[in-house]
């Protein structure tokens, strides 16, 4: 299972399987075998290449925090796929900003705009059906559109380019 | 006399160490609550406890008269007054008094005489007892003040003559501030106390705050026991005290307790009391004031002692003699106390009220946890913000220091803020292990000191993945989409391609 | 040498309790840990953890070899043995030696010469300290055995010659009980000590148990701390400790320290160990045993001569000198240790293993709670019930009992049965006020105890009703129907009337 | 609202009115005024007549069990009407055992005999809707059925003579 996982401005993928206690994570490039314990409600025992540590985890104004000796971590914890369509569309302006690619697998289910329109950042472009939700996807810069290659009710990839605006 | 029957006239921690005395003593004990306090640890912890009105301290905790009749209603023969709110009060003794219930403290008379500040540094002028620099009468009037702040010299402290716990105070550096210092200050003196009358005294660079516990019964008989070292301050508020001084050898020790005696003899003083001094850097001790109740930090003096005080406090109100003479006390080990505090130490020390969602307090070997606080409780925003005095013994001062550095490391409270982070930082602080310490340190280190950062940075986020991992894979709700080549690749960023 | 990591090679509140001292050292701590102890409390404060295999202590912590692998491959150069598992076995002394570890306690050759009860009785004789009297040579052989039992006289015990712990003991009133009890006592002792040997001993009656805590350290400097009493036992185990012994005077402390000074000496002892005697009505001591170990109850001797004894075990272990003479030690107020037990102690002492769902441990002024739990814990069934010490101190005996019985009624545990109730009935017992006690104690009274009834049943009651009205009315389901005048009437009974 | 509490053998009724912390209980003919709080998971304070308790509330195989000072109680509370319903027909036996009485207000949803039908004690007689739940009642004592008052469908009030057994 993949999380995106969000301390402070920085976002790193980690995955991680394992079950019962046992646990393998990949941060980055680093692999971590953990026991980790849930000891009493929020509060986990964590074995981490032999050194012991104790993390308070909790909820606050929905992030995720943790105590772990004296200091306090705020973290986001998404998973990889809720991340990548929460924030579709949201990365990088400008020349970057101009192809809306799939980011997963998915079926149109409406799409707002036409060849020639002009959309300011931010307009809807279209809606994708995914994961069970309806996700809108918007616009990462102002232009005029000049490609829309998907029509409702069609099944996408993920990569796939749906539209393009110049 | 035999009391029977305690009513606390106080809340949080030192209710609680209170009512633990009484239940030692086979005494019951009756708390009061405000409305916000109605879930407090010393309400859950009394024998018996009773409302006695809203949350506004002088509706309620200084509410005079409320206390009085629900010590009578409760059938309470003696009230402890506790530190704070009427613990100083000689209205409050004179009622208690009046109702025929025993006020757990010295006389009114010895209140009143001490609570003037003026007045007691007349007192120990005249007993030779060294005194701050400075003025023996309130002063008021522009050009009579500055003909007194003159004849003291810069910088000076004015004070406010009814003073005590930082209030009505201002620190005047040269005679440009005088005129604007001393019209806060007295504004400042009469809001605060009732009183607007101040006070001038040289201000000492750097001195020690060191004071000087005494006990006296009923029968003349007044000892004292030792000093405590109270410099970690901010504020003009004690963050981490300590028994006995690093400074103060048997010689000096002697001489202050002395000092401390007459000057509690001269006022009349019975129970359990505390004579405070500063100590320059040349070793030379001035009397400061001395305060006519139980200190937050009486703990410190217990530990190395022996001597459980409010057991005493106890003992002498119910007209029985000290337990001990002067030559029976002795000071064995180091103590040393930290107030854990609900405030943001690296946010300006900002209150932090709001629920204690989990609390895991240090134990074990010489580890005392003197508490009013319990996971789950609600620190309510009305009141000071101490929520538990951690206090350890030593063998000897490094020992004591290693202890509570530990102690620090297994306190745990979360769901709001306090000074632990701080306090770690100030017992590990090199000058605070050689015992270089003043009334100034805090401040000087405060800025060198930052909440500990992303050390254990990849602990956390592991800590976090997993959490989300298990509530995921216990609620079993969607799952990813199995990989395909011509789906999404992770590792990329979504959205608008270049 | 320097100690700079200790494994330590226990589990529960003594490898907390050595974790601690650890740490106020600056030295990094290693612990260990059964599958059944991936949770326990020393696995969350150890520095580090390793797992050591199954549950049975065989496989685990009894496993020599596996402890020795750990301890190399952590990088530890110290090992701490705690009480009980493998703290007094000689091998595994030899075998840290051998692996370059330093055995935190005395030299195999001690261990030796000491856990041989019968070469232990020798020395002591050699050196002129009473034992009790019986065989100083284990005995075997029907005939034999009830020759040297006439010159014993009955009553009687027969020891097991390795033992320790209670095991393999069995007393004898008459002499037609001999044989069987022979058997026995032969049997178990070879089964819990691999070696069937035994001796016998003079049955004393209603004897006091006390024991002396000795220091040694590799200079030649053997130093006693005075005695503890534990004569309040259940089965041969201690549950209810306390120093000094209210039958002490500093006479017979001198005389019992000395004794036990020159048992250690002549054993060429070092580090902490107890000599154990036992103390008739009429005041005469007899030698016992000597424990190469430290003890489960050295808190109370830790509480009145303010020693850190784990601190001195590692620091005698580096090779440092005592800290301090024979004349420096002195005994200061009492203290009192209470053993909380994971056990029935209403329904046979049977274990009570399980999930502690709530805990609120005792604290405040001088209670010190050496505790292997927490809220959250699952006590598991494999090993000694032992969850938690409470110890306090008070400034006389009659304090102490005060105290201990405010603590314990602060003190609650909620998911597992523990012997919180009846620790209360006897620290209230007139004879344990008294200072009358003996190893009979808790046997003679303990029919007299029950756990208390209905005294709060009405609270109980209200408590129980607030508690489902409240659930009822936060999730509003069904409510009762509106009475109407032809509906059923509460307060009669319902369904078939006469 | 009302409750039959039961500890040990004894039943009592027990009622309850008040909200927020403030409440006055019944308990036979005593009256208490009580200040309540749950101050944390199950944990009570209790202020009765200025008198302070803490009372540990925690659930163990069903039972609400109750912690005061170092007293334990297993008590089992329950709504009273739930409490009517789950024990009908199961007060005594012999002669005051043979009238069915509906115990509340109900639909009849069946009616298992018939007049002249022999029943054994414990056998079942009908079914009332009621609370939402179906509730069989049972006969209380052995013996004949002399009357059936009720049959399948009709509203009940409590009190009704619903069938007797000879």
């Amino acid at each position: 299972m993949k999380f995106a996982v969000t301390v402070g401005d920085t976002t790193e993928m980690v995955e991680v399987s394992g079950e019962a206690g046992r646990y393998r994570l990949t941060i980055g490039s680093e692999v971590w075998e953990v026991d980790g314990r849930l000891t009493a409600q929020g509060i986990y025992s964590l074995l981490i290449g032999g050194a012991s540590y104790v993390a308070d985890v909790f909820d606050e104004d929905g992030a995720c925090v943790v105590d772990v000796g004296a200091e306090r971590y705020v973290i986001h914890v998404e998973e990889q796929t809720r991340y990548i369509i929460r924030t579709k569309g949201g990365a990088g302006g400008g020349q970057a900003a101009r192809t809306l690619v799939a980011p997963l697998p998915g079926r149109i289910v409406k799409v707002a705009v036409k060849p020639g329109d002009k959309v300011e950042k931010g307009a809807t472009l279209l809606v994708i059906e995914a994961m069970k939700m309806e996700n809108e996807f918007k616009a990462g810069a102002s232009g005029t559109i000049a490609e829309v290659r998907v029509e409702p009710g069609q099944a996408v990839n993920g990569g796939d380019v749906l539209i393009v605006i110049r | 006399m035999r009391i029977a029957k305690v009513l606390v006239a106080n809340r949080g921690e030192i209710a609680v160490r209170v009512i633990r005395a009484c239940r030692e003593q086979g005494i019951a004990s009756v708390a009061v609550f405000s409305e916000a306090d109605r879930e407090a640890l010393h309400v859950l912890m009394a024998d018996e406890a009773y409302p006695i009105g809203p949350p506004a301290p002088n509706e309620s905790y200084l509410a005079i008269d409320k206390l009085v009749r629900v010590a009578k209603a409760a059938g309470a023969d003696a009230v402890h007054p506790g530190y704070g709110f009427l613990a100083e009060n000689a209205a409050f003794a004179e009622a208690c008094a009046a109702a025929g219930l025993v006020f757990i403290g010295p006389p009114p008379e010895a209140i009143r005489a001490l609570g003037d500040k003026t007045a007691a540094r007349r007192i120990a002028r005249e007993l030779g007892v060294p005194t701050v620099p400075g003025t023996f009468e309130p002063v008021s009037g522009e050009a009579a003040v500055l003909a007194a702040a003159r004849g003291i010299g810069y910088p000076l402290m004015i004070k406010a003559s009814m003073g005590g716990g930082g209030k009505g105070m201002r620190a005047v550096h040269a005679e440009g501030e005088l005129v604007a210092a001393l019209g806060l200050a007295q504004s400042e003196a009469a809001w605060a106390f009732g009183d607007g009358a101040v006070y001038l005294e040289r201000l000492l660079v750097e001195p020690r705050h060191i004071e000087v516990q005494v006990v006296a019964d009923t029968h003349g008989h007044v000892v004292h026991l030792g000093e405590r070292e109270c410099s970690i301050q901010r504020r003009h508020q004690k963050v981490v005290e300590e028994a006995p001084s690093p400074v103060v050898d048997p010689t000096i020790r002697a001489r202050l307790g002395e000092a401390a005696c007459r000057i509690a003899k001269a006022a009349g003083y019975v129970n359990a009391g505390t004579v405070e001094f500063l100590v320059d850097a040349d070793g030379s001790f001035y009397f400061l004031e001395m305060n006519t109740r139980l200190q937050v930090e009486h703990p410190v003096t217990e530990m190395v002692t022996g001597i459980d005080l409010v057991r005493e406090q106890l003992r002498i109100a119910a007209g029985a003699t000290l337990g001990f003479a002067q030559a029976d006390v002795s000071v064995r080990g180091a103590a040393i106390e930290c107030r854990i505090n609900a405030e943001d130490p690296f946010g300006g020390w900002m209150p932090s009220p709001g629920k204690i969602t989990r609390l895991r307090a240090a134990t074990g070997p010489w580890v005392r946890d003197d508490s009013g606080a319990y996971e789950g409780y609600t620190v309510p925003r009305y009141y000071d913000t101490l929520l538990a005095k951690l206090i350890v013994w030593g063998a000897d001062r490094p020992a004591a220091i290693q202890r509570m550095a530990r102690a620090l490391s297994e306190y745990k409270v979360v769901g709001i803020l306090t000074t632990i982070p701080v306090l770690a930082q100030i017992v590990a602080h090199e000058d605070f292990r050689a015992g270089r310490l003043s009334t100034g340190f805090l401040d000087r280190v405060l800025p060198t000191f930052a909440a500990e950062r992303d050390r254990a940075r990849s602990v956390a986020v592991i800590a976090a993945v997993l959490a989300e991992y298990e509530r995921l894979g216990r609620r079993t709700i969607v799952e990813a989409p199995p990989p395909s080549p011509d789906s999404w690749r992770t590792g990329r960023h979504p959205g608008w391609r270049s």
